[in-house]
């Protein structure tokens, strides 16, 4: 048994009790509360199995955001439930326990937890993790991989990553290039083929690409998948015009409510006004050092949200809307997709294909590929950011009677 | 500079992505309506020119490579006839009910937020486009998760004309969400599995693969996904969120969600069920002819009677869209050329029939405040062009010759004959045809062979409802007439879906 | 074992045994305010020792300032919080408990 | 080395698992935010410890993270139960 | 023993799951139901993350030592998983996000947030919707179908 399972086994076990008291606690505060400790349990199992971009945003989210929604919705609703009559529902109770039962059925043909024989593991997604996608299939305007090529030995990197060679001589994707037709010639480098029969198609240059992104969810998040990465961003914005359309109420109502700010409790004053500045500086660090480590636009992005709700919390909420007023605030929203789909606009018009960052720097793709993704970060980061915190101050905003 | 041509598939989604995103700066008054109107109005002329793309491309098939990632790895974006068909239709669709949605917008929702309103509606379209383009599994479910969001928004938007659309957009995004999940969870059995997200791939792997098919998670998979998609397109036991979402639902949102949200849905189950599984295990190895027929014929029936009951008239249309879905359901579960081709054709010509109608409706709360049996009576004098319509669209949903939907049924009788033992499901479509003209004609004769309660006059609803009103019923009758378009299309999709040669 | 790595192992089982007092505590005394005594120090103390051990046993400085950090926030914001909590409750004129009471509970 | 970061992790667990008898228990919402604030401490700890369990210093950043999000959310919930509002 | 920890992380998601989904149908309080539904979406990403494991496998995050080598020679986590569920994550809070502001807006105009109220409020309300609609001669005949 290693040391994963163990872990693992003992912190599922915490997890259940906590959904269950979740479920089954009648004061709501209560199990908006018990809700954070899930997110934070949840957070210890999704490191415990290694993925920490995804404990990153559940820590963030779930041990922040969606408590304070939590909680915010608590103001203007109800603090307990009602009694139930029954304490158990039969019906219900029947259906999951059908449910379930088909679930576990369906798992006694799964691979093994941890099977290094499991399909995902050596389908498709090895070249993916080696970043080698753009040579590694041989279909019209990309290269073939190159000889003694093993997906699977790119798995284990056992040793420094392995260089693909490049044909030195491949440089027609500079005679199509956008560039080039206005009459703006560029240097010479090596690689990264155009293919002149199939405009757009070129080669993702393995060899900058290679080694400029380490952290490989943030690679898939950002190019392989980013068209995905570009709709949750999307989805986030919706959520946030929708709290707007739900909740705002006309300006001369709840714009500049008096509110009740913590300033004059002098420790909380003190702690917050040296916390807000770092907590800041550490979200651009987060939303910044994605490629490098765990972390990204979007758990960068709830972190600086969270600054400003801090700021809120304790100076008041006129206060950070003499920080930043709400219109500024909803059409910064919309700044971040517009960034992220403006990047992928601007592939487009430079001739690849949509959110082909390669495009972005046809002198060095690889150069390219990092400023793309940097870009599509930031958007993010601003979507999110300006998103939490317009849920916030809709909350905030709605007065209870 | 841009090379359009190339780029359609990709450009049809993300220019309501871009633009519904700068709605919210575009301000007050009709500057929103107009933007929002050029841009459905810009994605329905390139979803003309993606069709004229697949109809002339040698394979049929149009595929473009987000990001220039091979299919594989990446996410792909493939079109063929189905596609492009569904995308005609909400895009079309999307179109004309926004050039309808501006007097029924000012109406129904405050003045002060119609730049979110219109941006929460091209995103949706925006969604509903998306879901249809993609070949991606994964991409399927953010898509679903989009468009689905800003329902439940637009939904709620009926919010200041009754607090009942509060309760139906949040028992719609519960039981939504949990469809969706439950479609989440079934994308995670097969990416275990297979170890691809493309379709295509998927498809392949599993009709590959040794031993792949019998396994246990691929049947749990294809069970979970079959209930989730159920739960999004209405089918009839999992359809308890669409009724009430249709009547609350400002009459613009529930023209739009009549028309193109169920349809994508079906769309999906199409996608699911004929390219990733196959014909040979979804509808030969499992019974799901049996669940499906069965559903969707007693979903005809049952919501065919609730909705005789009924005096609210949105709530009427609402039922009778459960019951139309389940003739949709009904011919694609035959798994025949003729009742796939069936199927396809009638999620066009209910489109334009049930859009139609949601709009004649729209017209009559805007004249009168509420659309409820009383109301229309005696407005067959009044508000004549609005009745006619409605009444044309009714015609078309009993299935009348010359109309649109005559076509379809007629497809769905040939499939369920030609099928073994299926002749009964013959009758079910007979007997909700009947149905049909049950709760059609009380409306037509409260419109036109009853007094009204009171002589104030009633105006006709103004031109820019009217003229999109038209559009539809003109279109769905149109296609009654001229079926060839339809017809070659609803053949070519289903060949191709049931994988049988042109 | 080498000599830094035996101080690690001595820190990490302070540290937890000051923990596991807190935690217990936090379990076992009658009211709020008791519970808020063992765990509100504990806390503190705890995290602050089995951070010591770990940078012990750190090759790299960043990392370690990056545990020093940690536990520094901690510092602060741990009791910070515990203030807060005692200043709400008190306001809101939770009663201690006393010998006797019937209202806590062991 | 990293059997005694394991020993520590699992006593941890069993302190927390105490912590969160009482987060569930309540009886006081004083109690249950104490008790939220603790175990938010003991994840902390554990995240580092996981991270020398598996040899990733990475983890760090996310302990960071935690003890910042977990002061906010504790300041949000006390606000909440001081003055009944968020701003 | 071995088998059982093998698909031991899959029960526990479809435990989770099904907690999640008892809650959202057994519970009336809406904001419960909210919360449940939080539950329910977590077991799903539960699952695909354990997909993710490998054995001795490590955080897929690519770090060098001074010479550019692989500080880490086992093999690497699928990163697959978790770039999905990152934007499940993400879906997830913007659907709670929505459904509290439906909640707040409910208890707005209905004054309560328990499932079982609102639904006789809106029963009630239909049946007045019904009454208004009814032509008037046949509208005692259509209240008594409507009991019935």
């Amino acid at each position: 048994m290693t040391a994963v399972v163990l872990i693992d086994t003992l912190l599922l076990l915490l997890v259940t009790v906590t959904a269950v008291a979740i479920i089954e606690v009648r004061n709501l505060y209560a199990s908006a509360m018990l809700t954070s400790v899930y997110s934070l349990l949840m957070a210890l199992v999704w490191v415990n199995m290694h993925s920490m971009d995804v404990a990153f945003t559940e820590a963030a989210v779930g041990g922040g955001i969606s408590t304070i929604l939590l909680i915010g919705t608590l103001v203007h609703t109800a603090r307990e439930e009602k009694p139930l009559k029954r304490r158990v529902h039969g019906k219900a109770l029947a259906l999951t326990a059908l449910c379930g039962a088909a679930l576990i059925y369906g798992t006694f043909d799964m691979p093994r937890f941890g099977d290094p024989k499991a399909p995902i593991h050596h389908f498709r997604v090895p070249e993916m993790m080696a970043q080698t996608v753009g040579f590694a299939n041989s279909t019209a305007g990309k290269q073939a991989p190159p000889a003694g090529f093993d997906p699977l030995e790119y798995r284990s990197f056992n040793g420094a990553v392995p260089s693909v060679p490049v044909d030195p001589a491949d440089t027609a994707w500079r005679e199509t290039s956008v560039l080039a037709q206005h009459g703006i010639m560029l240097p010479k480098v090596n690689g990264h083929a155009l293919h002149p029969a199939e405009p757009g198609h070129h080669l993702h240059p393995p060899d900058d690409f290679n080694g400029h992104v380490p952290n490989s969810v943030t690679s898939l998040l950002a190019a392989y998948r980013g068209y995905d990465t570009m709709f949750e961003t999307t989805v986030i914005f919706t959520a946030g015009v929708s709290l707007i359309l739900l909740l705002r109420r006309p300006r001369r109502e709840g714009y500049l409510q008096r509110s009740a700010p913590l300033a004059d409790q002098a420790i909380l004053r003190v702690v917050s006004k040296m916390a807000i500045p770092f907590i800041l500086l550490f979200g651009l660090y987060v939303i910044t050092h994605g490629e490098l480590g765990p972390g990204g636009g979007f758990q960068g992005g709830v972190v600086v949200a969270c600054a400003f709700i801090l700021f809120a919390l304790i100076f008041g909420r006129p206060a950070l809307y003499r920080v930043l007023p709400p219109p500024v605030c909803d059409l910064l929203t919309g700044l971040g997709v517009l960034m992220y789909s403006g990047t992928g606009l601007a592939c487009l018009l430079l001739g690849g294909n949509f959110l082909d960052y390669a495009m972005l720097d046809p002198i060095s793709p690889g150069d390219g590929e990092a400023l793309g993704m940097t870009l599509v970060e930031y958007g993010v980061g601003i979507t999110v950011s300006m998103v939490m915190l317009t849920i916030f101050n809709q909350l905030a905003e709605e007065r209870s009677k | 500079m841009l090379d359009v041509q190339a780029h359609l598939p990709v450009l049809i989604v993300t220019i309501p992505l871009i633009c519904g995103v700068l709605t919210i700066a575009t301000g007050k008054g009709w500057k929103p309506w107009a933007w929002a109107t050029a841009v459905t109005g810009t994605v329905f002329y390139l979803t003309i020119l993606l069709m004229q793309q697949v109809l002339a491309s040698a394979t049929g098939v149009v595929s473009y490579e987000l990001g220039n990632w091979p299919r594989q790895w990446g996410i792909e974006y493939r079109v063929d006839a189905l596609n492009a068909f569904i995308l005609l239709i909400v895009a079309g669709v999307g179109f004309v009910t926004t050039i309808y949605a501006k007097k029924s917008v000012e109406k129904e929702i405050p003045a002060d937020r119609h730049n979110f309103f219109y941006a929460v509606w091209v995103l949706a379209l925006c969604g509903l486009l998306g879901i249809t383009v993609t070949g991606d599994a994964f991409n399927v479910y953010v898509l679903l998760e989009i468009s689905s969001l800003t329902v439940y928004a637009l939904i709620a938007m009926g919010k200041d004309m009754h607090r009942g659309a509060l309760t139906a957009s949040l028992r719609y995004l519960i039981l939504g969400s949990v469809g969706a999940s439950f479609i989440l969870l079934g994308i995670g059995y097969l990416m275990m599995i297979t170890g691809t997200l493309n379709m295509q791939d998927m498809h392949e792997r599993l009709m590959s693969v040794p031993g792949i098919l019998e396994s246990r998670t691929v049947l749990v998979a294809f069970a979970f996904l079959l209930v989730g998609l159920s739960m999004k397109m209405a089918l009839f036991p999992l359809h308890m969120w669409l009724p009430r979402a249709y009547t609350y639902a400002p009459s613009a949102v529930s023209a739009l969600l009549a028309a193109t949200a169920t349809k994508v849905g079906v769309y999906m189950a199409f996608r699911f069920l004929f390219t990733i599984f196959g014909v040979g295990f979804s509808f030969i190895a499992m019974p799901t002819t049996l669940v499906l027929a069965t559903c969707a014929s007693a979903g005809i029936i049952v919501t065919g009677v609730t909705a005789i009951r009924q005096t609210n008239l949105k709530r009427m249309l609402a039922y009778s869209s459960v019951g139309q879905l389940g003739y949709i359901v009904l011919g694609f579960s035959l798994a025949n050329v003729n009742g796939v081709a069936g199927s396809v054709a009638h999620i066009l010509n209910h489109a334009l029939m049930k859009g139609g109608m949601f709009m004649a409706l729209g017209a009559i709360v805007y004249s009168q405040g509420r659309c409820d049996i009383r109301s229309v009576r005696g407005l067959g004098r009044k508000m004549p062009l609005t009745m006619a319509a409605f009444t044309v669209g009714g015609l078309g949903l009993i299935g009348f010759p010359l109309t649109a939907g005559f076509i379809s049924k007629w497809y769905l009788v040939q499939g369920c004959l030609e099928r073994p033992h299926m002749w009964p499901l013959a009758g079910v479509v007979l007997l909700g045809s009947l149905l049909a003209v049950v709760y059609t004609w009380r409306v037509v004769e409260a419109a036109y062979f009853q007094e009204p309660d009171d002589d104030r006059p009633i105006a006709e609803a103004p031109l820019l409802m009217l003229i999109p009103m038209w559009l539809m019923i003109g279109a769905s009758i149109f296609f009654g007439i001229n079926a060839t378009f339809t017809g070659k299309i609803a053949v070519t999709a289903a060949r191709s879906l049931l994988g049988v040669g042109p | 074992m080498q000599a830094h790595e035996i101080v690690t192992t001595i820190l990490l089982a302070l540290g937890c045994l000051v923990s596991m007092t807190g935690a217990y505590g936090l379990l076992r005394m009658p009211d709020f305010y008791t519970r808020l005594h063992t765990a509100g120090k504990t806390d503190s103390l705890g995290q602050f020792l089995i951070f010591l051990g770990l940078v012990l046993v750190t090759p790299d400085l960043l990392t370690q300032l990056k545990l020093i950090a940690v536990a520094m926030i901690l510092m602060i914001a741990a009791p910070t919080a515990t203030h807060a909590i005692t200043k709400a409750a008190h306001l809101h004129h939770l009663r201690p408990w006393t010998k006797g009471d019937p209202g806590g509970e062991p | 080395m990293s059997w005694v970061y394991l020993a520590t992790a699992v006593v941890l667990l069993v302190g927390m698992f105490m912590i969160l008898i009482r987060a569930i228990a309540g009886p006081t919402v004083y109690d249950r935010i104490l008790a939220t604030n603790a175990l938010g401490t003991k994840t902390i700890v554990f995240v580092t410890l996981l991270g020398y369990i598996s040899g990733r210093t990475e983890f760090i950043d996310m302990a960071i993270i935690y003890a910042l999000v977990s002061f906010i959310t504790t300041i949000a919930i006390l606000k909440f139960a001081e003055m009944g509002r968020l701003d | 023993m071995t088998d059982v920890l093998g698909i031991y992380n899959y029960w526990i998601y479809v435990v989770l799951m099904m907690i999640g989904l008892y809650g959202v149908i057994a519970k009336p309080n809406l904001i419960k139901q909210a919360i449940a539904l939080g539950l329910f979406q977590t077991g799903i990403f539960l699952y695909y993350i354990s997909m993710a494991v490998i054995d001795g496998g490590t955080a897929p995050i690519w770090t060098t030592i001074e010479d550019g080598a692989q500080k880490f020679q086992g093999p690497y986590d699928n990163p697959l998983p978790h770039v999905l569920i990152l934007t499940a994550i993400v879906v997830s809070v913007s659907v709670l996000a929505v459904a509290l502001a439906l909640i707040i807006n409910i208890k707005r105009s209905y004054g309560t947030i328990e499932a079982d109220e609102i639904e006789r409020m809106d029963h009630e309300d239909r049946l007045i919707e019904y009454r208004a609609g009814q032509a008037p001669d046949a509208a005692d005949d259509a209240e008594a179908r409507h009991h019935a």
